[in-house]
């Protein structure tokens, strides 16, 4: 059985916080990570850059700091990478308490179910899309993601 | 108050909102899919998720990733903006049940409306007049021959929940009317999933004459003067004006207190359009479009109105506050949509902009998600900016137009700016004397 | 009727001039050095003559120059523009000595007006209040003292044919008095020419405000309102708007009636402005300038009129066409200079432009000659663009001005941008609390 | 003493007539010359190109057509090419109907008096800046030009 709907709470004072220790110390990213929350901010633009060149960043700043999750720079064209479908909120296990479908360093087989994301109340299964063994997790439970966000590396 | 506004679409409609959100310091959502990643409205949004791969299905046209969007971004409101879920009752419905401000008229609006048969029963039974037609579905041809006859040849056989010319075919005689009946429940089946048709007088020459209303939750309903848009072609509009070059105030008034009426009748709230026909001093209502419009900038430009802010309060449930003898009509604006098409083959032309460079100055208004470098992606609509200018009169803002456009440049693609600066120069556009069907007559060489 | 204008002038304020040519059918020829020569307003002109090589004395300084490039361009009238030969009067005496029609005052006007201490004798004897002040220049410091003392310090010693801070001290007591008169008189020699000075009232917290007025040649003068232009830096503005935030209706009409009556005494023509310091519910008259303004802009927004546009018809001989009652001020208005400079130290930055991306949507004026791959060169007025922004009241106009200073790019050179977001994001601007010593007091870090 | 002044006569209705027949048959430019007159039209571009890169002919395309002279493509860089000190009516003798200061082939010194150009009723002499050849002529009698304008070329 899928996990009772979970909205996942903002930490948004929390959040804030961070935000404002980033201005004060003129810094340029704080990730933070406990348990299964996890957040990172990074310093928006003074001014918007709308222009073509390099300004990849802009949009990776203004996501919603608590949908953020772990870097995943160098996995982009990797073929074990497990991407969501889907936008929704992922979990990692059946429900609340049970054990996680996978974990680092399990192997896994095509077609298992590895992780859930739930959308307005309906819990898609995400599968393996290859065998291998689990070797990055880029996500924790109960986070949202977007579409196309790194969740798993099988390698 | 509305906090966070998801932005459930794309374009120069979706920056043309976040605008007005970050005007009102309202947060703003911008969803999109992988193909606009890099797209303007999501650049400066406050906040971003993608939804969704390139096809619309699968993104912008899927309900549930917009909710899911709007849910773990914990935004409080969603404004559709026009085309994708913006007439859809159905999305509005579970905007509404999922605890969301949908800014736009109820789904039961929406729904009506959606129906073309019921919408124009419904403005009829509140005194508006509409095409001499059918009253309902078409049962057989022997139907739509007696009721033909009745109106008199051309008819147009219709279908019921059309739009965009789609299941649409002009009959000029008995022998005709079999095949036309037969081709348009084909095509409505295929682009609407219902057969259903209608039958109506044709006009020969009309114009497309449509009035902006705009209302509130507490019954206060103001309409904002006409919009004249006949210049189409295959019933896209090309270039619209405010207000109309051929409607005297007596018949603004006359017509706008009509559609108040109908729209206060109806309990009806945020923004719709009523469109009609227009021919020798005639209204005939053709729809209702429950949605904000395309055109909305040249009634905004006339009257002094932010209408998507408007939008936006009277989501919130802030009264008008203004009646209507406080809605003044100035000057002239007229709003050319400028497509990534050839401007004579009208072939799409997606691509990336090389060079771009925005008309400036006094009473010249861009609407636009453009920059140098924007690659124009080949999935959607091919509409790339609005140019909207104001003048103190319809000479002044024709030469005011024409300057703009010779200032535009959007180079790396094909657009129909040559098209709008060929139109605006030809007798007829200058002297106002167009209709619905003027457009199609010059891309056929006949002007 | 005017045929053809040449347009002695460069940068924004010759691209304004053309865009008025252009929507009236007028034919325009841009003037240039060198250095102009890929400049917007040559690239849209219709003729385009090469006047001199950069240095300002060589080309736009040189009547010699203009008036030949006028003679072999055919041009029937010259316009100025602001600064360069706009207020010389021996420049406009030419262009009319040689049939061409000076577009702006009779050069007796120019010359009235450009003689500080003549301007203010003569606006105070059509009831305009002045500074008090010495009655004209001062012949010894033992006649400053004296005056001093009478009007009390602290005062302000001026050169008579001065502006833009040059040859001015402020003295806060007797022991001061020699020292400032030789600098003072020593600035002034160098910077006009002429030594001549005056002692006048310093006011400790006062606004700069200013009213337009337009007048054609026959005897119809009408004022547009006021401009508060009160953020200066170095008695360079930097942010005006339009009304100013302090003056209520009747101050407006009292004050516009009063130079109105004097413009009509003077035979006064063209654009003028009258400008003012502004304390305490009092107005004491500073200056007029005879010309068009930078800052005419937000006139043009609050009034929906096209000063250039009234400028070249009155030129022409065109009655103006409309009275003061139908002068209406709807909304607000506030302009933004942007310069080519480094926006904490304002040392000029010039180069070439990489991204240029101007703002957009409702609202939203730019008037900028500027484009992506532009070169700013070094000869000139660090001024590169204005960007204008209109709302329904001040408070909206201030949120939409927020927006567009966000969404502007100018990459490639430092601009003075990030300056105005700061400053208008200030408790003191937003709630309208500054006069004319603000800014300063800002950049000193007292704020 | 110099000339009379001789406010140019522009030939309108010749150009217009050339412009209209450039763009009759879609041509780039039609160069005309006749005794001293001379006009060259070039087609303008439909709408202005306000950017960077090549849009150079811009300018050239918007110049007053009689105020054209001959082109001057190679010599922009050449010691030897004489240009416009002033913005002016060139004249090349010292009055109607005398002989030419210099003619093409002539060799002349430094500081030889070459041409006037008249600007505001005063005749200013144009000198040789240095010795050598007149080996080509870029305008003729007459005719305005611009400040920059090359005049003529000394080899």
């Amino acid at each position: 059985m899928p996990p009772a709907k979970q909205k996942p709470v903002l930490e948004t004072d929390f959040v804030r916080a961070l935000g404002e220790l980033l201005n004060d110390l003129s810094l340029a990213e704080i990730a933070y990570e406990k348990g299964d929350f996890r957040v990172r901010v990074t310093r928006q633009q003074a001014a918007m850059a709308p222009l073509a060149a390099p300004a990849v960043t802009v949009t990776e700043a203004a996501r919603p700091a608590a949908a953020v999750g772990a870097p995943s720079e160098d996995y982009g064209s990797h073929p074990g990478l497990l991407t969501a479908p889907m936008v929704g909120v992922v979990y990692t296990s059946a429900e609340p308490g049970s054990p996680a479908y996978v974990s680092l360093g399990d192997t896994v087989a095509v077609g298992d179910t590895v992780l859930l994301i739930e959308a307005m109340k309906v819990f898609n299964p995400i599968k393996a899309h290859r065998a291998g063994r689990i070797s990055r997790v880029f996500i924790s439970n109960g986070v949202p993601v977007e579409y196309g966000e790194p969740l798993l590396l099988i390698d | 108050m509305i906090q966070k506004i998801l932005i459930a679409n794309r374009g120069e409609i979706a920056l043309r909102i976040l605008r007005a959100c970050r005007e009102m310091g309202i947060r703003s959502v911008a969803v999109h899919s992988t193909a606009d990643a890099d797209a303007m409205h999501v650049r400066l949004a406050d906040e971003t998720v993608c939804i969704g791969p390139p096809p619309a299905q699968e993104s912008y046209l899927n309900p549930v990733a917009i909710l899911t969007a709007a849910t773990i971004s914990n935004a409080d409101a969603i404004h559709p903006g026009y085309g994708f879920l913006s007439e859809n009752a159905d999305f509005a419905a579970m905007v509404e049940e999922h605890g969301l401000t949908f800014i736009g008229p109820s789904p039961e609006h929406i729904r009506l409306m959606g129906d073309k048969i019921a919408a124009k029963r419904t403005v009829r039974e509140a005194g508006i007049p509409v095409v001499p037609g059918s009253d309902g579905s078409i049962d057989s041809e022997a139907d739509a021959r007696r009721i033909a006859r009745a109106i008199g040849y051309p008819v147009l056989v219709k279908a019921a929940a059309g739009g965009g010319g789609r299941g649409m075919k002009v009959v000029t005689d008995d022998g005709q009317l079999a095949e036309a009946i037969a081709t348009a429940r084909a095509e409505a089946l295929a682009a609407f999933g219902s057969g259903g048709l209608y039958v109506e007088k044709y006009l020969a020459h009309p114009r497309h004459i449509e009035v902006q209303v705009l209302a509130d939750l507490h019954g206060n309903v103001v309409h904002l003067g006409e919009r004249d848009c006949s210049l189409q072609r295959r019933h896209q509009k090309v270039i619209e004006e405010a207000p109309s070059p051929v409607l005297t105030p007596e018949q603004r008034s006359k017509i706008g207190a009509l559609v108040v009426r109908t729209a206060s009748a109806l309990g009806y709230r945020s923004v719709g359009t009523f469109e009609f026909l227009y021919e020798d001093g005639e209204f005939y209502f053709i729809e209702m479009n429950t949605r904000l419009q395309v055109e909305h900038p040249v009634t905004e430009m006339v009257c002094g109105l932010d209408i998507v802010r408007e939008m936006l309060r009277v989501a919130e449930g802030s009264e008008l506050g203004f009646e209507q003898e406080d809605v003044r009509f100035v000057g002239h604006a007229i709003e050319c949509r400028i497509n990534a098409e050839d401007p004579e083959t009208f072939a799409p032309s997606p691509g990336t902009i090389a060079e771009y460079h925005a008309p400036g100055g006094l009473g010249v208004r861009i609407d636009s998600a453009l920059y140098a470098g924007y690659r124009v992606p080949p999935f959607y609509d091919s509409m790339i900016a609005k140019l909207i200018v104001s003048g103190a009169d319809r000479r002044a803002c024709l030469a005011r137009l024409r300057r703009a456009l010779a200032e535009y440049v959007i180079s790396g693609i094909k657009t129909t700016i040559p098209l709008h600066q060929r139109l605006i120069d030809m007798p007829e556009f200058i002297d106002g004397r167009y209709d619905v069907h003027w457009l199609e007559r010059v891309m056929r060489g006949e002007h």
